[in-house]
């Protein structure tokens, strides 16, 4: 607590962020683009695998406040923080995946047919 | 005899249906069968769009077949899910802006239009379907492009009648280009 | 060693900084690729749900119901046991579900075109028995599924596939408040609005599907999460617009927050 | 869309639907369901500025309970859906047959059991023919093979069903309601029989009309019974459909109705071109069924085999036709699947073998 | 009401609901209808001192669907109504029967169509053993003729179902549901089968269980159709049942399920008294039916005629099994009205001197 | 001559006194005896019904949907077209005749059971919608056709075939207050609960009948007409008991009055 | 106008009803003898052909105040009243039916099999 | 052998159903077999109910019969429907309190049995289908009244049991009219 109080009471350095998108798994909404108001996100000119533009850092200006990947509908966004009091409570990652880029596949389509039928 | 079953596919918003169709009424106009079958469902979700567009002579027996005379093909997927459902001696027709791999078959002949580009070039994106139809005609006349544009004359509201012009200047592009894929 | 730990996702280093993963999507979703459009509503209530269960440790614990509509693949995308049910009958399997496992978590999602036209006696009778479940109704005014005809829900004026000049509410019926109508119900336990557009939005509904899964234990009724959404691809707008359109009108129709909140005293064993 | 004379190129569903209304309809109620959706959207957009009625229902049940009232009111009246849309009026339907109300029904059929697939099916044969619903009735059940065909037989539907005061079915397809195809619209002369019995307000000149399917006497339902099979009787005399493809010489016979039949006919010149002296029997009417020509064609054919989209079904009915003078068999695919010409060719080739 | 042994005097419905209870059922749910009410009753009446739920649904399409949701979690589950409401259950039915759900299924016919009466009557046996609702599936259809059997057939039916995760419906009517007669049970030992695909919330051990009915793609729905019927055809092999009266030394033969073939029974009788050979084919499956007995004893009779409570349903099976080997009638009464033996007697020598 | 016209019924002459005839069932009704229990106020209510029509001059105008419950058998009873309709499907039918015949008056006559447990999802749709049409309610509480099951409409703790230690509303649901439930619809013009156990609530009744039949000229929306009756034969009462019962118990529950009337604007084409 | 008042100035001699009731419909619920504020209708002591006890006039006091034929459920109550100022709105008697007795007939059941069916 | 058909009718509230199942519970307690079906349905609103009931020394085919070897009858309606259908050499036994009109058939036995006076006799009008049943039994002894009383002690619970020794009274005052009426 007192860590706490003297960090916030000096403010000497802003908590950092960095945000990683899964370019491959982006379907192009742009919600993330607006919802960053540090506007550190913007639409690539050349579109993925599915036929969509796609979500890429601009600037490396994260604050780290996850309004990006909370907004994200398809959670194609990762958001990494500098240490410091977390402002947000956060999902509890029990078994996190590996990958940050994904493999290039087919449309939902062929993602449906990996259902366990019966 | 003409019959002639041509596989359409692409991205959905590429013109993969309305191509179909134009083809269709072109068909129509010129007094020959057509039938042009769809995919249809939540496939199109998936932001893929295929149709069957069958052209012939005589009574079309069944408007569903499983092999094609030609592929005309707008991405990689559907390169990928048609190239082995050409039969023997027939066409693909591919766009070749957005397809990298195409088919490395032997047996058939496959013709690469930079479609997109072109369309870039005639300053409407929109239009790219219409020379890869130009270049499908090219090689197989089974319509006439007169006949086209007599099924775009009736098919298009009035108010869009503007857009025939660019619409012939397409398809003869596509013409054009595949004269020079030969 | 130390360069192993930086090579684990759960931190990078980057220049002089050491970087804490704080976000990703949850492990309770799946890896498989959502179906749902650019910016479709549906992906973000997936999301937080799966979150919810994450969080609350539940996962072995709950049962999901989702009938016909866009989220019917919804089995595809969360690690839980899942029933697909026939076109508004959630309720009713939901029913059946609980009163055979009455320790389990139960919960359905249903669209507005499942929740309240075809299933519309399920829907309020499920409410009215006060079946200790947790609905999560997806209100984009449209058929999202079979492409964009009229729903319930759909506002005055809306062009739909099946209402081409614009919903007549004097020839069409006049768009259901579903969460207005069901909350007198004594078995309705809580009913609220929430959105799924914005950030904070997202963070408001997580907390309402929380809450309706803590309510499920006290056995005293159902809670009912409404989410206005939106279907880009139906109401033929980018996803922006459309969450815009949630703004200027959806929102003023379906007013967003609380309908019905339970007392202190309903509470108390929480 | 309009070319030279009314031919236009149309989905089987909106050429349906232009049909309805070139037939007069009074009213249409429906619900959205893949692959006949179009339906209900065509019908929106054209008669506000047309004629008719068409209501999105709040679900196939009320949509069946409003054609059930408005036909009982004297409307030309219509309803559309697909497979597990059609399960859920079964009883709306049985109600239809019992109160005899003379209105159009359309299965554009999808792949089953249960929510299955949105592709084209022949899996609900059963259902249509031998009656879904409970109680002994029948449907008359037309089976339309092209765009054309959806078009006409809304025609011929529509005036069946009046002729017989009997509810008609169309059975069609997801393939046949989604394709396009040439369809023209020639003129007719539209003639709405009379219905003294509908419920129109009980002037002073007449007694109350009553639409009802209740008979809590025994003795009156059994009247009501057999009044309704001497009827079906009477349509089975009269109203039998069906076309003959190449049957002259045939030595075998495929039977195939709908997109089958399609299918069919080019297998049947694969096989010619292969020396197989094969022909087809498609039945136009399912219900009532063909038999009398598959009866007598027995006698000439070696062996006859359906192509169904279901796992068997009509086979029963060729059947009981043939009465076991030749042996019947069936090819099937299931799901969505359409089976090629060539695939059932080859097939046809090993049913042969087993003659 | 407890007697000596367990002995009982009940209604046929009556101990179906408490073979269901004995059977060690979870869950009943059902909506009332005449003639069969009194499930819901026994059960309301019983279950909070004893076992199990028993909810009052808000219609049939809801009570069909908790059945979907309770079997799929993994629950003994049933419910019963009759004719109308069975035809509101049909889309449910076949959600069911495609995502392979086991649960007891119970129609008390009566008399239709539509609203009809509330008399006994067998017009629903197309429904129940062609499939009433969409797609390519079918029930295995159990036909009562007794208040015992209307018991026995609920321990036998919970068994079958989960021995081949099939719904199983008891086919039986308003006559043998309303009536008393003495009813045994027997103790019985109770096994229930583990279900491990039941969705009871996802475990670590194992994967999430999905119940679903939903195979957009072709293929897919291809393989789920072909597995359904492979599952059919080891039902046919294993589990046709049916019971010969008479049959040793017949000329001729009847074929009659449920009430119709206490009936025939009788008639049985009254002609062997005439020196005429009558035998009783009983089938007690209707589905699977007993076909290779039909066909065996096809050439062992002169004719055959079913006795059926309907304008002749099953009929069209007795001639698909005997395959045109010899004459097949039929003798049928309906909407309520049951047939005395002498009448059918009558009706049989009529048909006898046809042949 | 004198003599004859005193034979006539129209009036009867009694010592000094020349009695005229002032009320006799109207003849819109049939002469069937009606198949109802006695004092059951179905009976009632269908008098009533006969009245209003004979007094609006509107018989060869009205056309009827009685589904099914006690009063299938209404068409026996009253001198109209009818129609029979499937359980809970009243309103349902109601719409395809009032869409294809607007001009003609359409009411449905519908019991607790059909209208508001299998029919609901009809019920609110065809209110939501606003069909101009009028739907009589008998709220008896009870499924009386098929001898007295529960319905949505049992009071809490009451005694029915299928709730045999009373209704509990914590696994059998609440007692659904349907005229409240669907009087906030845009599409209910005039929502009100009346009764028919005295003669002032009979005269009471009839007016709200009549109400229900004059607005359906005026094409703004539906008229629900509850009617809260007895059921004497499965409340195991006599008729007077079971109009005791009206007045202690399901009018505490089931308030009598006015619901939603429509304003004085709405009125101004009557 | 002038006659009304002048009827109810004197108010010398109540109006007065007369009811008749026809005892084979009547079922005998006695929602008539409760109704009746005059204490005129109770019922008898034999049964109908309907196995019902039924309603008669007991008290030849009727004030024709239609309480008992308005709240009867069958409408087997006639009133009829000495002239005067009719207290009511009646119904509109367009053509009268004949028979204060009616033949007795079977219950309800048989009355259903004069159904118009078809 | 025994197989014996018997029809019972009446107004509803008579105790025509429970006449039945008495009577069916004491073929059951002898070991005999009996089956019990009641008309049922909006027929009952009318006011009236019938059963029939079969008590047979051996299986019994059909529990429906449309002749009868025996009619207790309880009102006239009953009387009028069910005359006609008893088997000749039949009988008939009904409630001559109520019926005013019996059967003037010669060939079957039709005996007028006084119940309802009789009941109220022992103060206990209910008991009036016990004296028929005791009447029928005295004419068709198909099961004794040992049995019947049996029967009883075995359905009615407990708390009913005081009133057995009426029951067995109206039984052999039956028995005792029937005698009377021979
Ligand atoms: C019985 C039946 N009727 C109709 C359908 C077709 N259908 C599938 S989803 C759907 C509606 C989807 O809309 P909604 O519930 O709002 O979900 P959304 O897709 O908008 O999320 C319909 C009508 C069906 N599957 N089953
Ligand atoms: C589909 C269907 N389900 C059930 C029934 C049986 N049924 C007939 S009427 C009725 C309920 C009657 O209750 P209510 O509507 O309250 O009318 P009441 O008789 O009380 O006036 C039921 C369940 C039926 N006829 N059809
Ligand atoms: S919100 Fe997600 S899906 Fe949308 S653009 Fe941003 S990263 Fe891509
Ligand atoms: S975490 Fe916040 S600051 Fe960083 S990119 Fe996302 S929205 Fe912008
Ligand atoms: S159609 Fe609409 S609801 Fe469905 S996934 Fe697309 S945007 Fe979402
Ligand atoms: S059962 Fe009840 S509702 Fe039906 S007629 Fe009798 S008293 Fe009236
Ligand atoms: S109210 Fe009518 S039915 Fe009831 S007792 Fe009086 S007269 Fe008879
Ligand atoms: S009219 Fe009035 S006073 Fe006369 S009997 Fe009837 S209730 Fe009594
Ligand atoms: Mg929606
Ligand atoms: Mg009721």
């Amino acid at each position: 607590m007192s860590d706490n109080t003297k960090t916030m009471a000096k403010k000497p350095r802003k908590i950092k962020g960095k945000t990683v998108i899964d370019i491959q798994k982006c379907k192009g909404c742009e919600l993330c683009t607006v919802a960053c108001k540090e506007d550190a996100i913007s639409l690539s000119k050349d579109i993925n695998n599915l036929g969509y533009r796609y979500a890429v850092v601009i600037d490396d200006v994260c604050t780290g406040c996850l309004n990006c990947a909370i907004v994200c509908p398809d959670g194609v966004i990762k958001v990494y923080r500098t240490s410091g009091k977390k402002k947000e409570q956060i999902a509890t990652i029990s078994n996190v995946k590996e990958s940050i880029n994904v493999t290039i596949d087919n449309p939902s389509l062929e993602d449906l047919s990996k259902m366990d039928y019966l | 005899m003409l019959n002639e079953e041509i596989i359409i596919a692409g991205f959905g918003g590429q013109g993969v249906l309305s191509m179909g169709q134009t083809l269709g009424y072109a068909a129509m106009v010129e007094g020959k069968n057509v039938s042009w079958m769809p995919s249809y469902g939540p496939e199109m979700r998936g932001g893929t769009a295929n149709c069957i567009t069958i052209v012939s002579d005589s009574t079309i027996s069944s408007p569903i077949v499983s092999r094609f005379d030609t592929g005309i093909l707008l991405n990689q997927p559907s390169m990928e899910k048609f190239e082995s459902r050409i039969k023997p001696g027939g066409i693909i027709v591919y766009e070749s802006t957005n397809i990298l791999h195409a088919s490395d078959r032997k047996d058939i002949g496959v013709y690469a239009i930079p479609a997109s580009d072109e369309a870039n070039k005639l300053h409407n994106i929109k239009i790219a379907n219409m020379i890869l139809l130009g270049a499908f005609l090219e090689k197989k006349p089974v319509v006439s492009i007169e006949g086209v544009m007599e099924a775009l004359k009736k098919v298009l509201p009035e108010r869009y009648h503007n857009l025939l012009p660019i619409n012939r200047q397409a398809l003869e592009v596509g013409a054009e280009l595949m004269r020079k894929a030969q | 060693m130390e360069n192993n730990e930086i090579l684990t996702p759960q931190c990078i280093v980057d220049g002089d900084d050491n970087y804490d993963l704080v976000y990703e999507k949850t492990n309770v979703m799946t890896d498989t690729r959502l179906h749902y459009c650019p910016g479709c509503g549906h992906s973000t209530a997936h999301k937080i749900l799966g979150e919810v269960i994450q969080e609350l440790g539940i996962q072995k614990d709950v049962i999901g119901v989702a009938p016909v509509g866009c989220s019917v693949f919804a089995y595809e995308y969360l690690h839980i046991d899942w029933q697909e049910a026939a076109h508004g009958r959630a309720t009713a399997a939901a029913t059946g579900i609980k009163r055979c496992l009455p320790d389990k978590y139960v919960f359905t999602y249903q669209g507005d075109g499942d929740l309240a036209a075809i299933g519309t006696a399920e829907t309020i009778h499920c409410i009215n028995r006060g079946e200790n479940i947790m609905i999560i109704f997806i209100n984009n005014g449209v058929y999202g599924m079979t492409s964009g005809q009229m729903a319930p829900t759909s506002l005055e004026g809306m062009k739909t596939t099946t209402s081409p000049y614009g919903r007549n509410v004097h020839t069409m019926g006049y768009p259901l408040k579903v969460s207005e109508l069901i909350a007198p119900l004594p078995g309705a336990f809580y009913v609220t609005r929430q959105t799924v557009h914005t950030p904070n939005a997202v963070r408001k509904a997580k907390k309402a599907i929380m809450n309706g899964f803590k309510y499920q234990k006290l056995g005293k009724g159902l809670s009912f999460i409404e989410i206005v959404s939106n279907c880009p691809s139906n109401w033929r707008m980018t996803p922006l617009q459309s969450n815009d359109f949630i703004d200027t009108d959806m929102l003023k129709y379906y007013p967003p927050g609380d309908i019905k909140v339970p007392s202190k005293e309903d509470l108390i064993n929480l | 869309m309009e070319l030279k004379e009314d031919i236009r190129l149309m989905k089987g569903n909106e050429a349906m639907a232009e049909a309805a209304i070139q037939a007069g309809m009074d009213a249409y109620f429906g619900y959205p369901i893949t692959p006949q959706s179009e339906v209900l959207e065509y019908l929106t957009r054209e008669v506000p500025n047309r004629t008719g009625i068409a209501l999105q229902a709040e679900s196939e049940v009320a949509a069946i309970n409003m054609v059930y009232g408005a036909a009982g009111a004297g409307a030309r009246v219509w309803t559309s859906s697909s497979s597990p849309g059609w399960s859920l009026m079964q009883e709306g339907v049985s109600y239809i047959a019992a109160a005899e109300l003379p209105c159009l029904l359309v299965n554009v059929n999808r792949g089953g059991p249960g929510l299955g697939t949105i592709q084209p099916s022949q899996g609900d044969y059963f259902q249509a023919t031998k009656g879904g619903g409970h109680g002994d009735y029948h449907l008359l059940v037309l089976a339309p093979n092209s765009v054309q065909e959806m078009a006409d037989f809304v025609f011929l539907g529509f005036e069946l069903a009046e002729k017989y005061r009997t509810p008609v079915m169309m059975l069609s397809d997801g393939a046949i309601g989604q394709m396009m195809e040439k369809v023209t619209f020639h003129k007719r002369e539209i003639v709405k029989s009379a219905k003294p019995w509908a419920t129109t307000g009980k002037t002073e000149d007449r007694e109350r009309n009553i639409i009802t399917t209740l008979f809590i006497q025994p003795e009156k339902m059994e009247i009501v019974n057999i009044h309704l099979n001497a009827k079906y009787e009477e349509i089975k005399k009269n109203e039998v459909r069906y076309e003959e493809i190449e049957t002259k010489d045939a030595e075998y016979l495929l039977v195939a109705y709908g997109l089958s039949a399609r299918i069919s006919h080019k297998v049947v010149i694969l096989a010619r071109e292969k020396g197989i002296k094969l022909g087809l029997l498609r039945p136009i009417t399912l219900w009532p069924y063909p038999s009398d020509v598959l009866f007598k064609l027995a006698d000439q054919v070696k062996g006859m085999m359906t192509v169904e989209l279901n796992a068997g079904q009509m086979v029963e009915d060729v059947r009981l036709a043939v009465n076991g003078k030749v042996k019947v068999g069936h090819y099937g695919r299931m799901g969505g699947i359409i089976p090629s010409p060539e695939e059932v060719e080859e097939n046809l080739e090993k049913f042969i073998k087993t003659l």
